[in-house]
């Protein structure tokens, strides 16, 4: 897919916008009839966190994802671009490759954050612009994306990321509402055919309205994360040499978790193996990480980040800029992730808060 | 002159290194040992200070093949330390896994290092060509005791869920299901197993009589747990009391301890929990005793290869019925109880693939490891392996069998006893006469 | 392939507890499989046969005793291509746990009042090194599959990849890279110390995926940053004597050599 | 079958000649492609099956319609496997990637090519395109330093380059017995030779160290930065933009680049 026919999807899908609020009693039978016919994944509580799980009804989704509490602990790149793919199969002997045709069905992930939401678009940029990349493309195609909005949790920052309110990349969305009850707004057609043969929607009165906008008050008063993220790869050029770096630096020990739960990040390795008959094989893709040490060498032994804080001092500059400069805007969602799971307590809005206040200061 | 003069330099096919000795001249028995010259690798020292959350996942490191064991013993250790006392649940599951190591371990001996013995062949590597199907059953029987293993212990080599208290992960009802499955299809290969060793396996008819110890339990065939068994007198001792029955010695051409109850020496393994249980094993163990002819009590040592065998035959059947129950019950959280580490000694005891285990411990009021022995079977064998040689070798040379044939008749009896010399060696003490 | 054209392939351990060799033989038919490619043409723990014609040696274990030395100098000697297989070879293992001790302490807490006799003639068959060391402390390893036991698939990787010409290629990233990436809930959040986060992965996250901490027996990543480690035990409230003790379990080789400790004695004191 | 943008073609081998101790030169048969339109500069992504991919510059001009000529340097896993490989063997092949020189720019200039070592690969494109499109540029010069003269490339083409009327420098970094030109680092050769810096269009490829210096000269110069064109190597996975083993900043070497202009680079951050 080019540049315009993404344009092109974008603006259909921007061609519908019809508005309903629901009874939560309706929201668990619409999930009940959807999960007979999709395989329906939503966020469901593990142990103490909340992970993305195949559900068959309303009960079964995390309060603690609805209520803002926590997000999921793998963003939904996920289901496009899983932790390990098998891309091609290979014989040596022909010097054939093959590609791994996968089938694949319509799915649903329900739930989606309108910041996670804003990072699947930016990997669409990735991977559908330029070149497309069909593995990707495949999965991307079969989802229905049904997003919702839920209160921020503490590491959250995306009103500060400006990701915090999302108008496409959806079928359906929905907002839970005080009095039990559900805002849903459709916005393709495909989120159409879905409500076809719901009852109980009802067009938004005036007290809907007003919950409505309660729960964005709410919502703006609960984000615990501010920083100013306007003009950051400007920010980070003229803050390229900053202390601030070393003490980033000092502080991360290279686990690499960081950009494995990160929406956005995207690195990946391309690993060749033979089966035992040592002909034939497969070429796997498996997620990668910029904070590895050997991620940036070449042969001859020349490593371009050897030191810790050139690695994560990259992770930054990379997903601030690279996207500014194809999708205008940081590729940080401020989803948080990052900031909960760094053992070493390194968060991005607090970087930037301190880059900031260091060039006020000087 | 008639001279014999058997050197076995790095016994193969057992795990660890061994050699043995032998020189006799017109029938008489100059020199005769085997000798342990595995590496000292000093457990006992480096346990010292570490915690007891730590000390399992050590102190399984003292055996490859019998890491369960180890890790069970020890975390048995630890929790009587600290009067922990865990669900049933924990206690079917710790179960599982020895019965997943006990399968994977024996028919590893069964049919790769005793059999070639049978069938007169170096290894296991020309019946790959020369009996496909039984190396094709060996590996199928292998595969399926380490996927029990590893869905109830995490992995077969050095497990992973058992800790001290409970296990931190249960096998899903899919997996239990599928083993399930597999573990009804397995009774065929046992029984198809044992008819073809009651066809074309010749054991060697030697028999000595011997003190035998293991666990024992009313009504269950125990590995677990159960109570200190000799078969002198049947003398028994509780967990605690384990020296009372164990006594070590050293002896200078070894680095591992030797052991003694009454007699000059015991034997300890599958051979001796079917002496003293015999009653308690499943019917299907019986009855692949029975097309064995293997009866109780049976002092030939070689005999221990059947006697794995039929405990192969038990850990199916008992599995399943453990595997039933999980099934009927499911499981209940909390999968652990609260550890509180306090000061104090603890010793722990199971009946592994090889034999009686022992692990004591003294901990510090901080749940540090203060001191640690460890008593592993292959050690308390080893004197008796040495009382057999002495008494067969004599028999041996009266039958004016070559120098050869008795070289294999020695390696065979040690390999009888599946020997795990790198566990044994874990303790470097000689002393100097 | 024609049987003479098979690549011949030796095992040898020292001291270790042969776990790893039993992790191949646990490849089952995959194992068998292999066969068809390479001749194994000694391997104590399964055959009887011995040779000293062999491409490729996999050797487990720990150099313990001077007699280990000339030995694994003739495997080096005798092999083209020689593969640490296992922590112990790697890099020592719990066998360098007694690296942390003094040798006497160590001897004392075994031989108790005996020890003076550890000196006499007797006892040199069972003379053993201070220090438990890993393979290339003595000869020049070319490979390393690493892990307490290693990952059989791993190992089965790196042998194609030799059989194939191709330099294997050994993960170089932290644990973590592999547990998050399952999605497993992080120890940490459950107030264990795991080591995951400066060790090496490549187990596909063995350990966390099965609900027990990373214990690092696969040595560390490149230049681990401990320094950070240890602020992190304290911020997170955990017990920095604890931390220490874990990561002496499968790394006193490395930390007794690059003099690496949490704790130092000022603070101990 | 279905198409993939991962799914290498299958490309013969016609000839393979052993350069120097070190590189070997391939020629490959590109019919198995449906279109295989490239620039200089470019490069392709080639594969063992079972080994993985490299990127690989184009050592040819396209003008060569049918065949693709690739000089590999064995340093690792992969080429160490294709310098043995002989001829009638083959590959796989995805490409042509990257930006390449942007020759039409380059028009009605001076052009400098400053190579080190196999650096001169895909320089060798460019001076391909020059011999056949003479009448669009003015003049070429090349300063081509190597460790020693062991290790130059393309050796029986400098008279052919010379007798067309290039200007060709080449200097060794230590002295030689078999060696009668130049000794001393690429960086001596801009003393030496006197040229129309200033007027002219610089092409550079070369090791990471290499570009350091040369730049330091070209600044002593005063060569605008916008003149300079810089080829720059890094690890590559996909060749495509998408596994960003390559980014530098806000770009990926690998579809933004090879090449980049210095007045680029300098405010970018680990780009040289
Ligand atoms: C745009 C572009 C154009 C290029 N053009 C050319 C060209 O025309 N000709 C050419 O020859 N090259 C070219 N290269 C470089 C070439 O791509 C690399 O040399 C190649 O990828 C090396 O692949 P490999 O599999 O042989 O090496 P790898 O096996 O990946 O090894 C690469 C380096 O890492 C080291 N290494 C690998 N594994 C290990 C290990 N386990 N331990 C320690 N060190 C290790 C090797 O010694 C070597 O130095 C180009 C690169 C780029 C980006
Ligand atoms: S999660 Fe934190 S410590 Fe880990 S690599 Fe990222 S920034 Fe560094
Ligand atoms: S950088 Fe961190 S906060 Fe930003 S999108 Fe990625 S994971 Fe979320
Ligand atoms: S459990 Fe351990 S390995 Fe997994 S993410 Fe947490 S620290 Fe890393």
């Amino acid at each position: 897919m080019n540049k315009n026919k993404v344009k092109e999807k974008n603006k259909k899908i921007k061609n519908i916008n019809l508005e309903y609020i629901m009874s939560v009693n309706v929201l668990k039978n619409f999930i009940e009839v959807l999960s007979t016919k999709y395989k329906t994944y939503a966020p469901v509580n593990k142990e103490k966190r909340v992970v993305w799980a195949q559900i068959k009804n309303f009960n079964e989704i995390s309060r603690d994802y609805i209520d803002g509490i926590q997000t999921t602990i793998l963003p939904p790149k996920y289901f496009f671009f899983p932790p390990n793919e098998k891309l091609l199969f290979l014989n040596s002997n022909n010097v054939d490759y093959k590609k791994n045709e996968q089938i694949h069905e319509p799915f649903i992930l329900f739930g989606v954050h309108p910041c996670d939401i804003h990072g699947l678009l930016l990997m669409d940029k990735i991977f559908l612009e330029n070149y497309v990349d069909d593995f990707y493309k495949e999965k991307r195609d079969n989802a229905i994306i049904i997003g919702m909005d839920t209160m921020p949790n503490e590491w959250n920052f995306s009103k500060s990321a400006g990701t915090d309110i999302i108008d496409s990349g959806f079928d359906i969305f929905l907002i839970p509402l005080k009095e039990n009850k559900f805002y849903i707004k459709i916005a393709t057609k495909k989120g159409l055919s879905l409500i076809k043969n719901i009852n109980g929607l009802f067009p938004l009165n005036k007290n809907d309205k007003k919950l409505l906008t309660e729960f964005y008050t709410e919502k703006n008063k609960r984000y615990k994360r501010n920083v100013d993220m306007h003009d950051l790869p400007k920010l980070l050029d003229r803050t390229y040499e900053s202390k601030i770096w070393d003490e980033i630096g000092k502080q991360c020990v290279a686990c690499t978790r960081c950009s494995i739960v990160c929406p956005t990040c995207y690195c990946f390795n391309i690993k060749e193996d033979y089966y035992l008959n040592l002909i034939e094989g497969e070429r796997v893709r498996t997620w990668d990480s910029c904070l590895r040490q050997n991620f940036a060498l070449v042969a001859g032994g020349h490593n371009f980040r050897s030191s810790l804080k050139a690695r994560i001092r990259h992770r930054y500059y990379h997903k601030e800029r690279i996207f500014s400069y194809i999708y205008g805007k940081s590729a940080c969602v401020g989803c948080g992730r990052c900031s909960r799971d760094c053992k070493a307590n390194i968060k991005p809005d607090e970087v930037f808060n301190k880059l900031r206040q260091l060039e006020i200061k000087s | 002159m008639n001279k014999i003069n058997v050197n076995v330099h790095y016994l193969t096919r057992v795990e660890g290194h061994g050699n043995i000795v032998l020189d006799a001249v017109n029938g008489d028995i100059k020199q005769l040992r085997l000798e342990i010259v595995e590496a000292p690798r000093f457990f006992e020292s480096f346990l010292r200070g570490v915690n007891y959350k730590d000390v399992a996942y050590v102190a399984s490191r003292v055996c490859g093949i019998c890491s369960i064991g180890h890790n069970n013993a020890s975390i048995k250790a630890t929790e009587a330390a600290f009067g922990v006392k865990i669900n049933e649940q924990t206690t079917l599951l710790r179960k599982l896994m020895m019965h997943g190591e006990n399968m994977q371990s024996h028919s590893l001996h069964v049919y790769f290092l005793a059999t070639p013995d049978f069938l007169d062949v170096p290894s296991v590597l020309p019946l790959i060509k020369t009996n496909p199907d039984v190396v094709k059953l060996a590996l199928k029987m292998k595969r399926l005791a380490n996927d029990l293993s590893d869905i109830s212990a995490g992995r077969t080599v050095h497990p992973l869920r058992n800790i001290v208290g409970g296990v931190t992960m249960v096998p899903t009802k899919e997996e239990l299901d599928s083993i399930k499955k597999r573990l009804r299809n397995a009774k065929n290969d046992v029984l198809f197993t044992a008819e073809l060793f009651k066809k074309s396996v010749k054991i060697p008819q030697y028999e000595r009589e011997t003190e035998y110890i293991a666990l024992k339990k009313d009504s269950e065939f125990a590995i677990y747990e159960g109570r200190i068994t000799s078969s002198d007198d049947m003398q028994q001792v509780d967990d605690i009391n384990y020296k009372d029955m164990i006594k070590e010695f050293v002896v200078p051409h070894s680095t591992a301890k030797h052991s003694r109850n009454k007699r000059n020496s015991y034997m300890v393994g599958a051979l001796a929990r079917c002496n003293l249980s015999f009653n308690d094993l499943k019917p299907f163990a019986k009855e692949i005793a029975n097309i064995l002819g293997f009866k109780v009590p049976c002092y030939n040592p070689y005999m221990n290869t059947y006697a794995q065998l039929i405990e192969i035959a038990h850990s199916i059947e008992d599995s399943i019925e453990i595997i039933d129950h999980f099934l009927d019950m499911g499981f209940k959280e909390p999968l652990s109880v609260d550890v509180k580490p306090k000061a104090g000694r603890g010793v722990g005891v199971a009946d592994v693939p090889r034999g009686i285990l022992f692990h004591e411990y003294e901990y510090d009021n901080k749940g540090n490891l203060v001191s640690a022995n460890l008593i592993i079977p292959t050690a308390q064998n080893l004197e008796n392996i040495e009382d057999d040689m002495r008494k067969f070798v004599p028999v041996w040379i009266n039958e004016k069998k070559s120098q050869d044939e008795i070289r294999q008749l020695l390696e065979m009896l040690v390999r009888a006893y599946d020997p795990c010399i790198s566990c044994s060696a874990h303790m470097l003490k000689i002393k100097f006469e | 392939m024609p049987e003479n054209k098979k690549v011949k392939v030796a095992f040898f351990d020292f001291a270790s507890c042969e776990g790893c060799q039993l992790q191949v033989l646990n490849l089952e038919n995959e194992f068998l499989n292999l066969l068809e490619h390479i001749e194994i043409v000694n391997f104590r723990e399964a055959i009887s046969e011995k040779s000293d014609d062999y491409l490729i040696a996999f050797v487990e274990g720990s150099i313990t005793k001077p007699s280990d030395i000339p030995r694994i100098k003739k495997i080096r000697e005798n092999a083209k291509i020689l593969v640490a297989l296992g922590a112990c070879a790697t890099h020592g293992c719990v066998n360098s746990m007694k690296n942390m001790f003094k040798i006497n302490d160590v001897k004392k807490a075994t031989y108790g009042d005996d020890d003076k006799l550890f000196d006499s003639e007797e006892a040199k068959p069972f003379e053993t090194f201070e220090q438990a060391m890993p393979l290339d402390a003595v000869v020049k390893v070319d490979y390393y599959i690493r892990g307490c036991p290693i990952n059989n698939k791993e190992f089965l990787m790196v042998v194609k990849a030799l059989l194939k010409g191709k330099m294997p290629e050994i993960t170089d990233s932290a644990v973590c890279l592999e547990c998050q990436a399952k999605g497993n809930i992080c120890l940490y959040d459950k107030g264990e110390i795991c080591l995951g986060l400066i060790s090496r992965g490549g187990c596909d996250a063995w350990c966390p995926s099965n609900g027990f901490v990373c214990e690092g027996c696969r040595g560390f990543i490149d230049k681990p940053n401990i320094e950070r480690m240890k602020e992190i035990i304290i911020e997170k409230g955990l017990s920095l004597e604890y931390a220490e003790k874990r990561l002496q379990l499968f790394n006193s080789w490395e930390l007794t050599k690059n003099k690496i400790t949490l704790i130092d004695d000022k603070e101990k004191k | 079958m279905k198409n993939s943008l991962y799914l290498p073609v299958k490309t013969k081998i016609l000839k393979t000649k052993k350069l120097t101790e070190l590189e070997k030169y391939f020629q490959l048969d590109l019919s198995n492609f449906k279109k295989f339109d490239h620039k200089p500069g470019q490069f392709v992504q080639v594969a063992i099956p079972g080994v993985g991919e490299a990127p690989i510059s184009i050592a040819s001009d396209k003008n060569k319609k049918n065949t693709l000529d690739l000089v590999v340097r064995n340093v690792g896993s992969l080429t160490n496997l294709m310098h043995k490989l002989e001829d009638g063997e083959y590959l796989g092949l995805r490409g042509p990637f990257g930006n390449g020189f942007p020759m039409e720019e380059m028009k009605n200039s001076n052009l400098l090519i400053v190579a080190g070592g196999i650096g001169l690969v895909p320089l060798r494109s460019v001076i391909q395109f020059y011999l056949n499109n003479k009448k669009n540029y003015r003049s070429l010069t090349i300063f081509y330093g190597a460790k020693t003269d062991k290790e130059l490339l393309f050796t029986d083409e400098y008279e052919t380059w010379k007798t067309k009327g290039i200007n060709l420098n080449i200097t060794i970094d230590r002295e030689s017995p078999t060696w009668k030109g130049n000794v001393g680092l690429i960086t001596t050769l801009f003393n030496k030779i006197d040229f129309d810096y200033l007027g002219s269009k610089i092409l550079i490829c070369g090791p990471p160290v290499m570009y350091k210096f040369v730049l330091l000269e070209l600044i002593k110069k005063a060569v605008p930065a916008k003149n300079i064109y810089l080829s720059l190597e890094r690890q590559m996975k996909c060749g495509v933009g998408k596994c960003a083993h390559c980014a530098i900043g806000s770009y990926h070497v690998c579809i933004d680049g090879p090449v980049f202009t210095y007045e680029f680079l300098k405010d970018k951050v680990e780009a040289l």
